[in-house]
């Protein structure tokens, strides 16, 4: 099922994979690094979900078996590099320096975006699926113009991939030759569909059809991802154009909480996938190779409590907004029917004390 | 009369077996609306019962949902188009103006574009982003197209089948945050036409206009002013393009006094249009001038204060306030 | 005052190379722009001066065009996105509707979102289908942008600096039909503000409201009505949004009578969204109802007989009788 | 400059060519017959042209330099197939029967279609660049619904072939496994473009990476397009799936009679195609393999004069429309609005008598 030239460094067990073109570059350190950013990744996410059943989320789109790719993707990325991520990139947001509750605020539908993008080098997620590639592409060709030693990193799913955004953002790169990885998540399904009802191929193979290189990865494991992706920006940083990136990986959970996966998708197969999963696989290989003892391991756990644990707490205390917020920097410049809004809210008394 | 209760998105469920039982040529085509039955569950069961060639789960691509369901139309197809949510139905926009809107025309009436893009719309389930819009406006001013929605159980059962059997194409606003509320269902005979607008409560001082999931607030606006001794007149427009204006012009002849609510922003709204509409056929009638209750010209905020953007009963009233204190 | 006469075409491209030397950000951004200098040639020798980095021949996918200027307004970079026809502006809806629109609400005010969408629109010069739309309405009810329409060269230059020199993202209307005539153009300042309306024509009896190619079209009707005695207020919108309904109230308050003449169809349109502000801010003024003369319901029609779908001098008279002639 | 992989069975100088993939099943007669084709398809484009000149037409689109591929892939289709066009497509009209006046109906300005596109199973043009490729995947899903052995063959050019839609297609053709040919002529020009700006590897290459063959055939060598497109059209009727073919070509003309190539396109270049024009070639294979004597070519003009003659007066003869016809088929159903607008125009004493 997995494809020949799927670029592995690490089994499911946690071996090492003699790739010809890729070899890891990562201390033990780095690596348990890694491990620490997947851990606490996988417990926000936890806590994300528990919060959204009890009520105090609107939403939760977990990232669960995605973390590797993430983690892998994000790490690779150097501070002045630009990212442009979908709803789902909670892991990427997490090597930005994106604060977890910031990446909350959306799902509480307390905000629309939730953090500052220029601050982050990280935007806010788009929901359309497709669009933030455009605007990536477009963002990659002001790096150009800047002459700076950028790269610029856009994320979507396998589902988006069929949408002529997406493919547009391709004919651009190629044409524009701009500093720019497509790192796309081929998680295996869209909600209720199969990966297989966009494509028949694999789906790094589009790239060629466009003149650049695509590459496919295996998403679950976190050294092959740095490795790939981290050419990949390279090559971007220098001149060397848009790189495609299929990480293939796996949606553990529902696509978000309102979600049922066992309407369309059998067990057996998410059994499977639990076999490969991204956190324990690097994990055999500390402990293996790198006999990292339990108690690090404890370590991270209690140290991603506290992180789940703040998470709460400051989603907790985040207050609906201020209904006259609405009116703010919907426009740069004043604006009379914003102006005329804002009157009518005030003098229906709402706004100002009401939240 | 064979009646039976059920809630809206069952009543379109159950409307869109009709039409599928009735006419072998109608499909459906959308993302997930398969095994999963729509995010909504609208087409539950239905590729269960009709087959994955007539309930087509389609790749993520909503200009071709669109551009292919225009292609199955010249074939003599009926395709029922389900957009997930109002705020994906934009990059199918080239499509639905260039071609839907247009293809009759062009082809001297030889292309008939009987199809029927289903829009779950406007605000109110505390959804993020792009899940509450109200784009109703840009395609009632698109001159090809007719634009249509339903406010209980018993209108979406029969205008959804009125729709597919329609040979102009027809956009479907659904309002999404009725979809589970109850109502009873005739199953014999529709209501009405198509077009038709509907009083769904009689009154004598002011004429309220809504669609959609504001006729409900609009009716309960009523209830509220009746306590006062303010007698409201509720219209559910139904049709938003063509609207039915006789039916308009009929209250207001009586009451004198307009107000239209809509979740949508008022600018160049169907709000806009009504009021213009009214104002002309209704002037020597008119004893203020037509006022709109609308969503604030501003993206649709977070969904923790919606329901300071939508209208609510109390701007409602306060609307019909004011049109009743005008000569004062 | 430094003026000099010029086309419409050349008032734009003289404003166009205003803006890139006085700020090296702004780049221009469209179909056959560079080399070509456009299909109307509103670019002429701009990349020749400025070079292939600030002039950027585009390859053909408009949803690409705008929502790669959104990814260059992030970086800081302010594009003027040209579309090369009205009707081909419809693929990039997506993008301008749910980025261009929300992307400055959406981070709280951190990207702006200083981009300037260039739409040759309106019919008129006897083309192809899909070469003569009115598509204004779409964007002026969309929350988020400005629309601003231009009507003489002075406007042209001065309203395409305005509109790169602000920060909200703006669709830039330009009357094809009128690029070629010729006016005077201010060098030294502009005439208004960009979103200011202007009284084109003082008059007593009817207020005639226009925007675009229509601007002249209502000149021509009060030079004809003035003829016959009937003295008519011409008032040239410029902003179709946000509207200056101050100026417009203040010619409606003299006149009591109230006639908008557009290209589009009067279905929820700027003519609709006038005539209900109006009616409600000037009810006591109005002597009687608001007309719109506008473009009819149907497909634009094949050029050969546009002149009988635009509206004439004959229909906008005809309107102007029945405000007249509504007390009698 | 021309690929490799280009198949070619006819050289520039009428040279029969070796391949090991194809070869020509036509007989001298065949040929001589798209000589014909190719010939008055010629005279109808320069007499349309003149009578743009003539200020008799809005607009004309040549298709000059074009003739082999329109002619060979219009030959190629069988009566039950259907086609979906863009603006350029008149030597396909010409095969699938339609009269030329009707060709030349948009471009005076009279009409917005010109012909019935059921009657001729080939749709009217569509100006919107790509829109027709989703339209024609659409009706290819209704043929495999019907169960019937009919092929669906779509048009566009190397410009609109970075449209979304164009790509969507794609997409859709490939998951669905329609019965459709991608007939895109790469002329190499987009108006004022170079087709090096819409992608920087062969245009048949994009197909592979949606998973279905794409093939570069001479474009001016109406035996290999032919052939090419028979086989495609034959594997599509068969459930053999979509193929993107890519006619190689060259716009001679101008874009529209509204567009000045010189403006940015070099005379030794368009210098360079004369050398390959497509009619010529045939000819030239006609005369040395079948001996075909000049008498025959000299009664093939007179037949294309008496075309263009017929042509010019159905031209003339075609007066404007009623301006009531407007409010004809805007809408299958009775419409209020329309019924306004047209009880308006006949109270303004318009249309009816007045064209
Ligand atoms: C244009 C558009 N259409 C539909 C949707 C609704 N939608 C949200 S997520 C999703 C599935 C996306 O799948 P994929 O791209 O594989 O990403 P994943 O969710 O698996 O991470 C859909 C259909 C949307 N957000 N935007
Ligand atoms: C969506 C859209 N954008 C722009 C145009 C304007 N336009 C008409 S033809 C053309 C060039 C098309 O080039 P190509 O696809 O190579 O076809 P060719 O004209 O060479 O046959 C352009 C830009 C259009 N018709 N549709
Ligand atoms: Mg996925
Ligand atoms: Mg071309």
């Amino acid at each position: 099922m997995i494809d020949e030239e799927l670029v592995q460094l690490l089994t499911p067990e946690g071996e090492r994979v003699d790739s010809t073109e890729y070899e890891s570059s990562l201390s033990g350190d780095e690596i348990f690094g890694f491990y620490r950013d997947m851990a606490i990744v996988r417990r926000i996410c936890s806590e994300a979900t528990s919060l959204q059943r009890q009520g105090q989320l609107a939403l939760w789109a977990p990232v669960q078996g995605q973390e590797a790719a993430q983690i892998g993707a994000g790490r690779a990325l150097a501070p002045t590099d630009f990212t442009f991520p979908t709803y789902r990139e909670h892991g990427i947001a997490w090597c930005r320096g994106v604060p977890p509750e910031d990446m909350l605020r959306i799902f509480r539908a307390v905000s629309n975006g939730g953090w500052d993008p220029q601050k982050y080098r990280h935007s806010t997620p788009t929901v359309v699926l497709g669009n933030q590639t455009l605007n990536a592409v477009g963002y990659a060709m002001g790096v150009q113009r800047d002459g700076a030693e950028e790269a610029v990193m856009t994320f979507f799913g396998d589902g988006a991939s069929s949408q002529g955004d997406v493919l547009e953002s391709f004919v651009w790169a190629s044409s524009f030759n701009t500093p720019i990885v497509f790192f796309l998540q081929n998680n295996q399904w869209a909600i209720s569909e199969p990966s297989s009802l966009q494509t028949k191929i694999p789906l790094y193979h589009r790239a060629h059809g466009f003149g650049f290189p695509g590459i496919r990865v295996d998403g679950n494991d976190v050294l092959a991802v740095y490795e790939v992706t981290k050419r990949a920006l390279e090559n971007a940083r220098v001149g060397g154009g848009p790189t495609l990136v299929e990480a293939y990986t796996y949606r553990m959970g529902a696509h978000t909480t309102s979600d049922d996966p066992t309407r369309y998708r059998i067990d057996a197969e998410v059994e499977v996938w639990k076999h490969r999963d991204p956190i324990e696989r690097v994990k055999a290989l500390l402990v293996h190779e790198y006999k990292v003892k339990a108690t690090a391991f404890d370590e991270v756990a209690a140290e991603a409590d506290v992180v789940a644990l703040k998470l709460r707490d400051d989603v907790l205390a985040m207050d609906r907004p201020d209904p006259l917020s609405m009116f703010e920097h919907a426009y740069a410049a004043s604006h009379p029917l914003v102006e005329e809004g804002r009157r009518e809210m005030i003098e229906l008394g709402i706004g100002g004390s009401s939240h | 009369m064979t009646t039976k209760t059920m809630t809206m998105a069952k009543a379109l469920n159950e409307g869109l077996r009709q039409s599928m039982e009735k006419n072998k040529k109608v499909l459906l085509m959308g993302e997930d609306i398969g095994k999963l039955g729509g995010v909504f569950r609208i087409t539950d069961g239905l590729q269960k019962d009709f087959g994955e060639d007539r309930v087509i789960d389609a790749p993520l691509a909503e200009s071709a949902i669109v551009g292919t369901a225009v292609g199955l139309a010249i074939r003599g197809y009926r395709t029922v188009c389900e957009m997930q949510f109002d705020g994906f139905v934009y990059p199918a926009f080239d499509q639905i103006v260039s071609q839907v809107a247009k293809l009759h025309k062009r082809t001297d009436g030889v292309y008939t574009m009987g199809l029927v893009i289903r829009l779950p719309f406007q605000g109110g389930i505390g959804a993020i982003e792009h899940h509450s819009e109200s784009p109703e406006a840009y395609f009632a001013q698109t001159a090809g197209l007719r634009v249509v929605s339903c406010s209980t159980p018993n209108d979406a059962y029969w205008m959804i089948q009125q729709s597919i059997e329609h040979d102009d194409p027809i956009i479907f606003c659904e309002p999404k945050s009725r979809y589970w509320e109850k109502g009873e269902v005739d199953l014999d005979d529709p209501p009405c036409g198509l077009f038709d607008a509907v009083v769904r409560r009689e009154g004598r001082d002011v004429t309220l206009i809504a669609y959609g999931a504001m006729v409900k607030t609009a009716l309960r606006a009523a209830e509220a002013a009746a306590g006062e001794g303010v007698s409201l007149e509720v219209i559910d427009a139904r049709s938003l393009a063509p609207l039915d204006l006789d039916t308009m012009v009929t209250s207001l002849e009586k009451t004198g006094r307009l107000v239209v609510v809509q979740e949508a922003p008022h600018m160049a709204s169907i709000g806009s249009e009504i009021v213009a509409e009214l104002t002309q056929r209704c002037f020597y009638s008119l004893r203020a001038p037509g006022l709109r209750v609308s969503g604030y010209h501003v993206p649709y905020p977070p969904s923790r204060i919606e329901e300071e953007y939508r209208p609510s009963v109390d701007r409602v009233l306060d609307a019909v306030d004011r049109v009743m204190g005008f000569e004062s």
